[in-house]
């Protein structure tokens, strides 16, 4: 079995910045906005380095929202950034019609999603907004692994033309993707090879679903690995290819279990070729104070679900 | 049948052509009135034909939009999103898409006779204007109340990083006040200089269940808008061409001050059409075949009907 | 095959204003609010009739859900109205903190939902409400089918302590269910039986499935309809049982296929019983001004399009 | 093990009894400034703990939420949703939750010693104030800043039609107000005449990435609550105990004179800790263990600590 190895953990968010720095300086058209949280975002170095491309929104994201559509008309790339729930729910209709009816090459990059944010607790513990943003025509969602996607993501929608939501965290997790990758929107990877059974696992969750392949390994199942960073457009063809193999599947992600990949992936195989399918998600519910790990245990969003998720389903192959 | 269709592609141009050097002209008073008639019986035209649409506010900006677009806009010939070299116009009070329509028709931003096809299936003329047709003339969506000024803060800084020296206007209604989007907004511009900005509120007093008044009064608009640090430009007759043309003048010459502008236009609701003036009522409703004939009888034909 | 009359078209909402209108009379706790669109949400009656328990919002519809969650403490229960649009996305963060979180016994009803709003467009024919409302943990979300539906179920949730979503429309639809029924939230209705297929719709879509199943019926195929009015809790049971027995399913909604009632519907499956599934419902586009009926069939969401993905759903058992 | 328990239980009993008493005596401003500098104890102690958690606005929050709830605030015993009969609260800038949390501890809501579970795994104190978790004294959810006012607005409205003549508070951060909802909220309660309603705005200059000055500048918060309707209080020594009961008097005294009224609080962010004072930086940083050691020589035990 193919395994990876974490070269040193780090925050997905600190990807993000070190994306936008670089992106500072090669694309001139690129912009940012912020509201009230440039240090949470990592946004301090493009401030610092084009004061003239930063615009501070303050508390106040749907006019946000709506400035970043407006500097479109001129040509600018307006990377936005706020919590994720703040990035999403705070401003659903101001991105329906502002920037995915419009059709407006917005950026709108969240940190802090799900409930690995930690202390904060549930009004910041956003574990809808896959589930928001895949519903609007036309709209990218993305939601990186670790740091070295998270910056090669940052650098590709810069230059993919059209709406895209990009989803990170704010805990350090390991960092196992190579730093000299080329981010291609809509493809899954393959990270192992598994003939039992497949998971798809996106965000925080692809390092534990690594685990747990370990784990399963030792088993005696071989578990093929996907990491699905682009939720929409959903890489139908490469679940459908695996669950051919494995038939079975799991999906792995740090999100409600209604309306997200989960749910995505059961409709994509409800219409090819239905599949027992396990969901490591969180049971509609909302999150609560305490740190990453202890949550990531208490909601079954860890190694362990996903093997437990794993065993599960391929009883019921 | 072929050539037929050539026939009428080279007369949509020379129409075009026309109503670009009728732009292109510094347009009399008396033009734009005799233009603002005609708007008012496309308005009309309009929403009668699909039985709906919204002629209330679309009446009481025609003077306003038909003065912006002839006189005072700096416009580029033909359209592009990015506007840049040009002066451009948001509509954030996006359900008077009947006026707005009528008046990019007649500014040469699409044939005239497109306007027939108004909330029909598959047409480019959108209940609310919408880019995701592709109508030239249409730089965002607008329907869902309170986001337009947001985007044209925006579009004004690019104008500023992208050294464009021209101007943004932006049009909402005092209903449209109410969101709070719209405050976030207002505070925004001030507190960042945004003075390449020319923002416009269509204070006609209604909206849909009554006066504002009655459903959850503005107070003073002036005062608010002073408190958060805007410059107030009042047009008391915001259906006089002439009051508007100052108004504007004004305003222009305020640009570039530090401080954000407004102009408060006090504004008629159905204005045009006696039975329609006034009152809320109208503000969503279309004419039955006797009103519309009668609305057409109290505005007779200038520039040809679509 | 059950067969059922419609006893006169109307407007699903004016079912709202109907139930509200008693309920003014028979629940002093019950208070109303609206964003100005009290024509539109058919409240006048309540206005007229209890003016010291209406709250004219203005068009602020944030503020409105967050007064409305106000107004619980006091042990008020507070009906919100405006387009389905503005009750959600417009509000989402709002609902999601100040209500589902807060455990608020509100009642969010949206007029104007999905695409048979018509001629306004895209703007306001809002398409991802249920994904939106479901994704929230503690909410309720209905959908209803006709006038008598929607009153009834306008008077029941006024009688069940928390959040609610209940969504009605603006056209005259046939009116078919029983004048006299009541309203139980979270129980499917079985409205004919049948062993080859089954349709689960709801809203709108319920009509055009006895319409369809009457085809299918005369092609010699036997078609269950579920009228499946609650997406939220949503009766697996039904479901998992009428699948049992015909192996394949349908769902059908004025919903974005991302996100709604199908994938609720495929999650159920994929985690039970694997069953092929079509669905009827918008393929992830923006809707557009036209008549009612016109959109419906441009955008395949009538008796028709169910009709054609029952025969494909067949091929696939 | 089970007399344990019992006897525990007494004793919180008997706490919140003595605790119901301090507040249902009438409270000198000595015993007001005892109690916040007990307040400030757990505030620190709180954030230490556990690394994470909002200091600075706590801090400067305290005098105030202290002279609330022990000298003017009328409460009934113990808590219900409802609250019929009292004066009610909200804190719509939840993230300042350990002020809060303290002063509803030691104002007998729950035992003082659970302000050692904040932010832990399955504490009734969340991070940011929740009822998800039943914690006796939170009637409402906040942390996403900018919905607490319309939700006090609405338990406004319910007590008037209740019949019941008591007065609803609310505080929000100032840069809060920069939240649109916020302005909705004030329009609403000015057209709607809520005077059963007493706002107070946090005016510390500061937010997160800096002052509200180069954030976003709020100009004059007088100025836009005055252009919106409302009746302003200013207390300029928003850390002042006296100050502050003069401005809660004069609010009780404006009551029920068909204006809403807000107090601006001109307080100091991080408020008796010398090196947390008048700075953004400590927003949302926990002190370190020698920090907390200043911190709590800087403010001696006075009611004993949790
Ligand atoms: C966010 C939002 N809420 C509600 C509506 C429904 N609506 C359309 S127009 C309108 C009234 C607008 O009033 P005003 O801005 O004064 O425009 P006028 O009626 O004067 O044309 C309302 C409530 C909407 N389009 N968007
Ligand atoms: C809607 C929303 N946007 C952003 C945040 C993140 N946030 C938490 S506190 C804060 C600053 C609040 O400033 P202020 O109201 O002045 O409070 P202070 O810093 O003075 O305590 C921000 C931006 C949030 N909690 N909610
Ligand atoms: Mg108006
Ligand atoms: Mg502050």
């Amino acid at each position: 079995m193919k395994t990876y190895e974490n070269t040193g953990s780090k925050d997905t968010r600190s990807g993000f910045g070190a994306g936008l720095t670089e992106l500072g300086q090669t694309n001139e058209n690129v912009v940012a906005l912020c509201a009230d949280l440039i240090g949470s975002l990592k946004m301090d170095d493009f401030k610092a380095n084009h004061p003239e491309r930063f615009f501070q929104a303050g508390i106040a994201e749907a006019n946000m929202i709506g400035m970043a559509a407006g500097l479109t008309i001129g040509g600018k790339i307006p990377f936005t950034g706020t919590f994720a729930n703040f990035s999403t729910g705070r401003v659903y209709d101001q991105i329906r019609q502002s920037v995915a009816y419009s059709g407006k090459n917005v950026k709108i990059c969240a940190s802090h999603a799900g409930l690995t944010l930690g202390e904060d607790g549930a009004t910041h513990q956003i574990l809808e907004d896959i589930g928001l943003m895949k519903m609007l025509p036309g709209m990218t969602v993305i939601n990186t692994c670790d740091y070295n996607q998270t910056k090669a993501a940052t650098i590709a929608i810069a230059d993919y033309n059209g709406p895209v939501y990009l989803r990170f965290g704010r805990p350090k997790v390991p960092n196992f993707t190579p730093a000299d990758q080329k981010f291609e929107i809509g493809k899954a990877l393959n990270l192992t090879e598994g003939g039992d059974v497949t998971i798809v696992a996106t965000g925080h969750l692809v390092w534990e679903a690594l685990e747990a392949a370990k784990t399963l390994n030792e088993q005696g199942i071989s578990a093929e690995v996907i990491d699905i960073h682009t939720i929409k457009p959903l890489d139908a063809k490469a679940i459908i290819n695996s669950v051919a193999k494995t038939k079975c599947i799991v999906t792995a992600e740090e999100h409600n279990h209604l309306g997200g990949l989960g749910e995505s992936v059961a409709r994509v195989l409800a219409q090819h070729s239905p599949t027992p399918q396990e969901f490591v998600a969180t049971n509609d519910t909302f999150g609560e104070s305490g740190t990453p790990a202890q949550l990531m245990e208490k909601y079954g969003l860890n190694a362990n679900a996903i093997v437990n998720a794993c065993l599960k389903v391929l009883k019921r192959k | 049948m072929n050539g037929f269709i050539i026939l009428i592609r080279c007369l949509k141009k020379l129409i075009l052509t026309l109503n670009n050097l009728i732009h292109n002209l510094m347009a009399t008073t008396k033009q734009l009135q005799e233009l603002t008639t005609q708007v008012r019986r496309d308005i009309i035209r309009m929403v009668h034909k699909v039985s709906s649409g919204h002629p209330g506010g679309s009446l009481g900006c025609a003077e306003y939009l038909v003065t912006l677009y002839q006189d005072v806009m700096d416009r580029k010939d033909g359209f592009d999103m990015d506007g840049l070299g040009e002066d451009i116009f948001f509509l954030s009070n996006g359900h008077i898409s009947p006026v707005f329509y009528s008046v990019l028709a007649r500014s040469g931003y699409f044939p005239v006779e497109e306007l027939s096809t108004f909330r029909l299936l598959n047409s480019r003329l959108q209940g609310h204007p919408t880019t995701h047709e592709g109508l030239p003339g249409i730089r965002m969506a607008s329907g869902s109340l309170g986001q337009g000024l947001s985007v044209a803060i925006g579009a004004a800084q690019a104008k500023k990083i992208n050294g464009c020296g021209h101007t943004v206007f932006a049009l909402m209604g005092d209903g449209e006040l109410q969101e709070g989007q719209n405050w976030e907004a207002i505070m925004y511009a001030a507190a960042n200089n945004v003075d390449n900005l020319i923002a416009a509120v269509d204070l006609n007093g209604q909206q849909i269940d009554g006066s504002t008044d009655t459903v959850l009064s503005l107070g003073s608009v002036k005062a608010k808008f002073e408190a958060f640090g805007w410059d107030v430009i009042e047009v008391e007759k915001g259906n006089d061409i002439e009051s508007i043309k100052t108004g504007l003048k004004d305003a222009k010459a305020k640009a570039g001050n530090k401080k954000p502008i407004v102009i408060l236009l006090k504004t008629v609701m159905g204005n045009g059409i006696d039975f329609m003036m006034h009152t809320h009522k109208w503000h969503g409703k279309a004419p039955n075949d006797e009103q519309l004939a009668e609305g057409l009888r109290q505005n007779p034909e200038t520039l040809g009907d679509y």
